[in-house]
């Protein structure tokens, strides 16, 4: 922009700092640190830390601050040019111990056993597309950084790690293809999942009965785990303190969260149907937000014979954020239960649990990630929440901002009637045919 | 961790870093086993076979790399904007820091803005004032 | 899945159930895959990483009645939702049905898991035949 | 009932047909005349459940009345009256010699696997994680049941060939041996898709070099990663948990049970007192606590933030306890920037918070009694005078009661890397504390 520009960051922050400023093209840029955290602290503290010094330069900070805008700038500040980036060279050789190791130490992995890639199993990996292994995929960052792209090999290389079959290969693919990334950069410990829907899911022997969401089929274990491999070795993410930030974890990220539907027992039109696929297509179709809750604890869930999960699901959505959506993962006892009470389609339960799931305005100022993330969309004007924070305090407003916040899925084995919800906003659908 | 050292973690050559020619960097990284034993012959051997797997990582992109901005002789008389891009607590300490400016240097004026829209994305109005109206920005990302 | 293979998958011989003396069966071998053109060829020894399943007592069952009619049969509901309403169907089934046999409910104290002790001296005292909802 | 010498017949619906006969297999009646509905019951009408009475048995076929009373009444075999013992066969104690690749898809084929790759068990490798212990090989150290059945025992040698597989070091295997030595699986057997947790403390953290900062319970570090695996392979394995339909019967299953939430506490950055030592144990003891429940829930969605420069997150977690089950406890995970907070409000121990929580977090005895779990859970145990569930449910509907019965009920653990003061929360139950040292 040609401003002198000086960045203020914590000391928590330092080396992500340093590198994104590197990842940008300023591997020097004068960045000036405070005391972590600013959230909290009084004006009285806060003055306190820029009368004080810098923690990572010891100088004091407003000092570090006027020089950042004033001194002249280095030779090396003021070059420009392209600098590549090296990943090592294309193969390894050593024992299969040794790899293994090796593979780990240098965060290849996510810290558990794999299948060693060997060009062999690579090559039999590739025999699961009919794509040319030289074909550029995609491009995947973990957060606002510059994307990596890769190929059809590449992919083909997390796929066999995180120990899928050939005929899997498919659905590697198309994850890939969306250039989503299973890891997130951000200081919020983010979960993802994955609805599978089509005949590929029968083909595949995926679990959608008993314990489908648990460790319990090869197809569901080993393409969740590969999209989390994939998110590290092409998007270059989940390095902590660098690509990964969240402050806590979370850990759905290992497997992620992989939902196949169990379209044969749910009286409702599949997931992918409604997202305009025809019925026999294969399609994976990817969410992102916070975590998976269990349904039954709610109010509502009814101590006599008569259960109202609609109510039951719409009281569990009031601790959820907004800022994501609520994805219903209904066994098909709940779907069909829900059905005879009268909600003949998913859109029709998408729209009670929309108008009935409400808060006032009090309280949803009063909420994290309002504020967080709701607020400057606010003040740049963007609808609903220019609207919602102008409205009185007792006013009434929806929990979330839009119906299409809601996404229904079926899966599930039918030894219960309980319902999950997903704090989770879908993001995309993409075809697994089109891979093949 | 030096500056140094977390650049060559991300593969950056120091080469670079020493101010001589950009050039494509090539990785400082050895191979764990340079030597490659052909898989007939480590079967003879006693001790385990030595096999070969492929690097799993995809490809970076090439960095363009960003002069800086040419710094000020002082910020006497001059305009600098206090960002505030909308985590806890950074607005209060741009505040505080606007104070700082008052009793310190007066000769400065500081304007203070809040970003617009989330914190990943950009605010290009504001971008445009700071440019027509601004001599220098400090921003506050921190938490 | 019919029972003889539900209970092989158990580990429980098939001898066993068709009458014959109890023996540990032979696991099956593993499956060579000789295809593989990995180098990593070589063959290994593996351990088996399962724990020692204790050995099963057999019980055997109450000796049957002739016929239910004109005794005490125990309708037992183990707390499961609904489980009671199915069992008063049930109860109303033999008022219409069969008359002259009795039919009592009872909900078992205590979490499903556990047993309830004052419920079955009851039944062995005053009951002749028991059926219990364990369903959902 | 059987044993009172009182026939009977079981009647559970046709979901359940593999798992009755497994079971009673397992009780010792295989031949167990178990009758069949169909499925589900719950929330049928009256009408509904007589067409099932005056219906067919699903499973036989044939009318449901006539197989209950043949049930009863059909003499028995001379299989039905066997006596004995019967011996359960789990296969050879090795397999091979295979190619690593048959050897993999063996164990994956069998079920010995969570469907992942897994280090094989090779006779080098075992002889290589029994070095990280003193304790025998031999050494019989546990018995472990996936829910009521006949518990399975295992020796040191058992859990080794487990951890191998997990991707475990040797160091770890003294946090694996104290886990097995609890004879809790990480599979439970309902049909509530259950999740587990252990809380790891102690010096062992830093010597294994746990991950307790940034990510902290995500897939970020080794030791993390292969001890929560192992408790599932354990699970399956010497527990004999984890086959959907027999001993799994989680209906809809739970990702968290891949490598359970593995906690190592924070306690160099936490103002609080170590999690361990609150159960007694000295700070340089090294200690696994096991926690079993439902799930984790991030605290984001919480009222009562305090908006601006004011975070109120006494107010927060109180909020997230809102939808949680009193069936279960509270788990909370604050990340340390969160327990400075709270220190500054006043919370200067642990214990002065979970009572502020307690007290604070209350709802209708209504509410209380409008939920499936209490009604399966809590209601039984009422009926038999239990309190506080008696009083619970005696009480009049308006009456604000906790959600707990008492202050230790709520958890509190510091883990996290300080990028932002975020908590999670989750609705887990404390079961026990093993040292860890013991099996070193």
């Amino acid at each position: 922009m040609g401003i002198p520009s000086a960045p203020i960051v914590t000391k928590a922050f330092k080396d992500l700092a340093i590198l994104n400023a590197a990842k940008r093209g300023m591997p020097h840029e004068r960045i000036c640190f405070t005391q972590h955290p600013v959230w909290g602290k009084t004006p009285d503290e806060l003055h306190a830390y820029i009368e004080g010094q810098d923690p990572v330069s010891n100088k004091p900070f407003m000092k570090e601050v006027v020089d950042a805008l004033t001194v002249p700038l280095s030779d090396d500040e003021k070059k420009s040019g392209m600098v590549t980036v090296s990943v090592g060279p294309p193969t390894f050789t050593d024992t299969a111990e040794n790899l293994q190791d090796f593979y780990l130490n240098n965060g290849y992995t996510d810290f558990l056993p794999v299948i060693l890639p060997t060009e062999e199993k690579v090559d039999a990996m590739l025999k699961g597309t009919t794509h040319h292994p030289d074909e550029v995929v995609g491009k995947m960052a973990a957060g606002a950084y510059p994307p990596w792209s890769y190929t059809v090999r590449q992919v083909a290389a997390s796929a066999v790690m995180a120990g899928c079959r050939p005929e899997y290969f498919p659905i590697l693919l198309a994850i890939a293809s969306t250039g989503i990334a299973s890891l997130f950069s951000s200081t919020n410990s983010f979960a993802f999942s994955m609805i599978v829907n089509g005949p590929i899911r029968d083909k595949l022997e995926f679990n959608y009965g008993i314990g489908s969401l648990g460790p319990f089929a090869q197809a569901n274990a080993t393409i969740g785990r590969a999209w989390t491999l994939m998110s590290k070795n092409l998007g270059n993410g989940g390095i902590p303190g660098d690509t990964y930030l969240g402050s806590v974890g979370n850990n759905l990220n290992y497997n992620n969260v992989v939902i196949a539907e169990n379209e044969e027992a749910s009286p409702w039109d599949p997931f992918h149907v409604q997202r305009g696929f025809k019925k026999e297509d294969n399609v994976v179709s990817l969410f992102r937000g916070l975590g998976v809750v269990p349904g039954q604890v709610a109010r509502g869930s009814s101590a006599n014979e008569n259960v109202q999960f609609d109510y039951q699901l719409s009281d569990l959505f009031s601790t959820f954020t907004g800022f994501f959506g609520a994805l219903v993962i209904a066994d098909p006892l709940v779907a069909v239960r829900l059905k005879e009470q009268g909600y003949e389609t998913k859109e029709k339960l998408i729209d009670w649990l929309y108008k009935n799931t409400t808060q006032t305005v009090k309280d949803y100022k009063s909420r994290n990630y309002a504020y967080l993330f709701d607020y400057p969309r606010a003040l740049r004007g963007d609808e609903p929440w220019a609207s919602w924070y102008k409205m009185p305090d007792d006013a009434v407003i929806p929990h979330f901002p839009h119906a299409s916040d809601f996404n229904i899925v079926v899966t599930g084995g039918q030894t219960n009637a309980y319902p999950q919800a997903a704090n989770m906003s879908y993001g995309v659908s993409a075809s697994i045919d089109k891979w093949m | 961790m030096n500056r140094r050292k977390l650049l060559s973690l991300l593969g950056m050559s120091p080469v670079v870093m020493a101010a001589e020619s950009a050039l494509a960097a090539q990785s400082e990284k050895k191979p764990v086993a340079p030597v490659t034993t052909h898989p007939a012959l480590a079967r003879l051997a006693t001790g385990p076979a030595k096999i070969t797997t492929v690097n799993p990582k995809g490809t970076p992109p090439a960095i363009q790399l960003i002069p800086m901005a040419p710094r000020l002789d002082s910020l006497d008389g001059k305009t600098v904007y206090l960002v505030d891009t909308g985590f806890h607590g950074s607005d209060m300490l741009l505040q505080q820091i606007q104070e700082w400016f008052k009793a310190n240097m007066p000769g400065v004026t500081t304007v203070f803005k809040r970003k617009a829209g989330p914190y990943a994305q950009d605010d290009p109005a504001l971008w445009k004032e700071i440019k027509e109206k601004g001599n220098a920005v400090i921003m506050a990302v921190g938490h | 899945m019919d029972r003889r293979k539900l209970l092989s998958l158990l580990g429980m011989s098939p001898a066993l159930l068709a009458g014959a003396r109890t023996q540990a069966q032979q696991h099956d071998k593993p499956s060579k895959n000789g295809k593989s053109a990995s180098p990593a060829e070589a063959h290994f020894t593996a351990l088996n990483p399962k724990g020692a399943p204790p050995p099963v007592k057999l019980i055997p069952m109450a000796p049957r009645l002739d016929s239910i009619h004109g005794k005490t049969i125990y309708l037992v509901d183990t707390g499961f939702m609904s489980g009671g309403v199915l069992l008063q169907q049930m109860q109303i089934w033999f008022q219409k049905n069969d008359p002259d046999t009795t039919v009592v409910f009872r909900k078992k104290a205590g979490p499903y898991m556990e047993d309830d002790p004052a419920l079955w001296k009851e039944i062995k005292e005053k009951g002749n035949a028991a059926i219990m909802a364990i369903g959902h | 009932m059987e044993k009172l010498g009182i026939p009977s017949v079981p009647l559970a619906t046709k979901s359940f047909a593999d798992l009755a006969k497994s079971n009673a297999s397992k009780r010792g009646m295989p031949h167990i005349r178990a009758c069949f509905t169909p499925h589900p019951v719950w929330g049928k009408t009256a009408e509904q459940l007589m067409a099932y009475v005056e219906g067919d048995d699903p499973v036989s076929g044939r009318p449901l009345m006539k197989e209950i009373i043949d049930g009863l009444t059909v003499p028995l075999s001379a299989d039905d009256t066997k006596t004995g013992m019967m011996e359960v066969n789990v296969g050879p104690p090795v397999y091979g010699p295979d190619t690593l690749d048959g050897l993999q898809r063996h164990f994956l084929d069998n079920g010995m696997t969570d469907f992942l790759p897994v280090i094989i068990p090779t006779p080098e490798k075992v002889e290589a994680m029994l070095k990280g212990t003193s304790h025998h090989p031999d050494e019989v150290i546990g018995k472990m049941a996936a829910g009521a059945y006949a518990a399975w025992s295992y020796n040191v040698r058992q859990v080794a060939v487990n951890a191998v597989m997990a991707g475990c070091e040797p160091e770890y295997f003294p946090v694996v041996l104290a886990v097995a030595s609890s004879g809790m699986a990480a599979l439970g057997s309902s049909t509530t898709s259950f999740a587990y947790s252990m809380v790891i403390n102690g010096p062992i953290r830093d010597k294994l070099n746990m991950n307790y900062t940034i990510g902290a319970m995500g897939p970020f570090a080794q030791p993390n990663a292969a001890i929560g695996r192992a408790w599932t392979l354990l699970g399956k394995n010497l527990g004999n948990g984890g086959i959907p339909g027999d001993t799994y019967m989680g209906s809809q299953g739970n990702n968290t049970n891949y490598n359970n939430i593995v906690i190592a506490e924070n306690e160099k950055d936490s103002p609080w007192t170590p999690y361990h030592v609150q159960k007694g144990f000295k700070p340089e003891e090294n200690v696994v606590s096991l926690f079993a429940g439902e799930d984790i829930r991030q605290g984001h969605g919480a009222r009562r933030a305090g908006v601006l420069e004011n975070p109120m997150f006494d107010d927060q977690i109180s909020d997230i306890f809102r939808t949680l089950t009193s069936q279960f406890d509270a788990l909370v995970i604050c990340d340390p920037l969160t327990i400075k907070r709270l220190v500054e409000q006043g919370y200067d121990t642990k214990e002065k918070l979970q009572q502020w929580l307690w007290k604070n977090t209350t709802r209708t005895a209504k509410d209380y009694r409008d939920s499936a779990f209490v009604y399966t859970f809590h209601y039984p145990r009422a009926l038999r005078g239990e309190e506080p569930y008696k009083t619970w449910y005696s009480c009049p509907e308006d009456t604000q009661i906790p959600y707990w019965p008492k202050p230790d009920n709520i958890v509190l653990v510091c883990a996290g890397g300080q990028t932002n003061p975020f908590f999670q929360v989750g609705n887990l139950t404390y079961r026990t504390s093993v040292s860890v040292d013991k099996w070193m």
